[in-house]
């Protein structure tokens, strides 16, 4: 019988390569998967591209993976928060470089990679300093941006629920990037905070279908810390 | 003859007036996230948020808040019965394709041809960020921007062609001020009203573009 | 208050009008609207361009709708069926044009006019004969076709359960192409078998949000006929 | 020395034999469907279906059919505990980026290119379909073609070159056949196996294509 359950954290990133990309789900600290970041941070590997909507918060989580010299670069749509110093001390002193993407562009650069699109035509973006260099074009008198998907070898999601084929659900906001992030990597990696049994879930209410996961790992529930913002 | 700006609360008062009953509407981050507060509780508006909520409600109550459900600008909110969670591919899709009908956007700059500048100060030393802005931008039925008319040194932020690096070419449909309310028109601002005391060619006299 | 609960399939489809592109959910009886397309016969739109899966079975629904001479043009992945022979004989006699799509490719240009892309690179059909015409394009090796959106007018679309906001839920593989119609057209109506309370739908379960759905209309529960195989 | 051809039912098993545990498979109507009868229930496959199904279990029990759940031949089907329902656009993603392992699919022709011809004849006359067909030949990681070796006219649907329009280019990697099992290679088709009683040679000089 397929289980996709891994025994732990570290198993399930025991094979994370040097120069590798990871995806990086979560917006805020909603969905942000602190302890598969420890994890990765423990198993050292390094020169990463990290892909996250935000560029870490105070000493956790990304901020960690920052602050230990693991990121070479990173994409994202905000790395700028009221508790960024660590992602604002590397850009400013040219330790790692970045790559701006609108949120929206970011979204579907990701599922692009998830659904075998080779490029897509986007108005977001045009005329500005994001597109600079990029391929435009006029379609039924509006100009677009050619915009490229974005492939992972590694996405690390938080979820709320998954069972042994790998199913998901999330809970409330912290579902934000996770169902694309899934399809976009060669290896998923989600964190659950329960397993359930194979048909426990619904197969109606199942938001990330298990193709689409390749490892699962149970953490102990925490609750979501305020991050990102002015306290 | 004397007039007084119109506060900030005073400002997302008058923008949600505006809001039709029935709308679906994105509230930017910062002086936009004010206008929630002020819509009327017997007209029903829809409120998006790029994260991934339809139906947002108001803050929580002290002690309970949830930051798995969190806004824009990641403070804790609720979510209305009827409102529903999605992806963040989902969330811009409603945005990039119109579905939205308004997107309240805050900005440095707004110019007569509807360019928005609201992203990044153009300071090299400024970490730049940009979020969802520039997908709201270009994305609702309609972009309102919702700004004060001038900057803290004086400036006005209504220019024939913005200055700082711009968010979304042509975009802004309605910038609402503490000083008064423009339209953006094929032939730049046009003032729909200034505030009370304010005299509309005392207002025009003070913004250094055209205004009709 | 605002409900979108329409008091009769009469009302929901009064605006119709002569010469729409109307998108039709469905994946052989599964998701088809019947309901709704009775009412689109009886309401009288003709001209129409109609956008589905398949172009009908036996006499009923799309069939129907063709056999009463109100559609121009068909775009569609599979039209031909052990029991489509409404279809086959007003293609054979040239009465309806057929724009014939790979199914996945049909699925994601109506998902990019409802996402707001301008145009997508899909390797789907590269060299082929759907393929004729269409720009091509080497990406990292790979050979891609450009597709662009397919807009509707009007969506119809068979939901389960609906409240007033217009959020919906589906059964089983009767979901198929109705969440991607409802964002793809102006005005997207839903047949449910049974509208419920505001906030009775979980967030976390509801398929398709309100924003894409203009009308919902509640029809009598009826069992899925098969259609579409061999008896 | 005498030979039997593979009927359809252990054709479906060969194909069946070679699908390793944990594979995700789309098994394309028509010949494929069977495989699905021979997947030894000790050895867990994924089957999805094109109309938004993964976790696709057997057929229902006479009167327990339900036609909201139908395979893509519009049959009825089961879901096995773990399934999912999704709309078109995710199952279709699910195929062009190759999430799925193995497509199974019929076929008119293949080319020694690895190019497959299975949606049209290519008669003017006939009413052309294609439903999934062209997705899942490039979608997929593997290509598997399952067909008999032979036309009822006695014409070979191994071919240098298809006569018939195709479904797509290059993307057959693997074809069984009631007479054999052949890889498709950058060298063109490469013999894996042939049937019981039918030796390499005989097989090879049945083909009007070079077979390595």
């Amino acid at each position: 019988m397929i289980s996709k359950i891994s025994p732990s954290i570290e198993a399930s990133l025991a094979d994370v390569k040097d120069g590798a990309t990871v995806l990086v789900g979560g917006f805020g600290g909603a969905g942000m998967p602190n302890e598969l970041i420890d994890g990765l941070i423990a198993q050292g590997a390094s020169n990463l591209t990290v892909v996250a909507n935000n560029a870490g918060n105070a000493e956790f989580g990304l901020a960690a993976l920052l602050k230990a010299g693991r990121v070479r670069k990173v994409i994202c749509s905000f790395p700028r928060q009221a508790d960024s110093y660590v992602f604002d001390g590397l850009y400013r002193a040219g330790k790692v470089e970045l790559e701006l993407v609108p949120q929206g562009n970011l979204a579907e650069r990701i599922r692009a990679a998830g659904a075998g699109i080779g490029g897509f035509f986007t108005r977001v973006g045009y005329g500005t300093e994001l597109a600079k260099g990029k391929e435009v074009r006029e379609i039924n008198g509006q100009m677009y941006v050619l915009e490229s998907p974005i492939h992972g070898d590694f996405a690390l999601v938080k979820a709320e629920r998954g069972d042994c084929w790998g199913n998901l659900t999330y809970r409330m906001a912290a579902r934000n990037f996770g169902p694309v992030m899934a399809m976009a990597a060669k290896t998923t990696v989600a964190s659950v905070h329960e397993v359930v049994e194979l048909g426990e879930l619904d197969p109606e209410v199942i938001v990330t279908p298990g193709i689409f996961v390749q490892r699962v790992v149970k953490i102990a529930r925490s609750t979501t810390a305020a991050s990102g913002i002015k306290s | 003859m004397s007039y007084a700006k119109l506060s900030r609360e005073q400002l997302a008062a008058r923008v949600a007036q505006d809001i039709p009953e029935g709308a679906y509407v994105n509230l930017g981050i910062g002086l936009p996230t004010l206008v929630a507060n002020h819509l009327s509780p017997t007209k029903e508006v829809f409120l998006q948020s790029e994260n991934g909520l339809l139906g947002m409600g108001p803050a929580p109550a002290k002690g309970s808040e949830d930051f798995d459900l969190i806004n824009a600008g990641k403070q804790p909110v609720t979510l209305l019965p009827g409102g529903s969670y999605f992806h963040s591919a989902d969330s811009f899709a409603m945005m990039r394709a119109g579905h939205l009908d308004i997107a309240v956007l805050g900005a440095f700059q707004v110019a007569a041809n509807g360019d928005l500048a609201n992203w990044h100060t153009g300071n090299p030393d400024d970490i730049p960020a940009v979020g969802g802005a520039m997908d709201l931008a270009v994305g609702a039925k309609q972009t309102w921007v919702m700004m004060e008319l001038f900057t803290k040194e004086g400036a006005c932020k209504l220019v024939e062609q913005c200055s700082y690096p711009i968010t979304g070419v042509g975009c802004v449909s309605r910038v609402y001020t503490d000083h008064g309310v423009f339209d953006v028109t094929r032939d730049g601002f046009q003032l729909i009203e200034a505030v009370d005391g304010l005299s509309r060619e005392t207002l025009t006299s003070m913004i250094g573009v055209l205004i009709r």
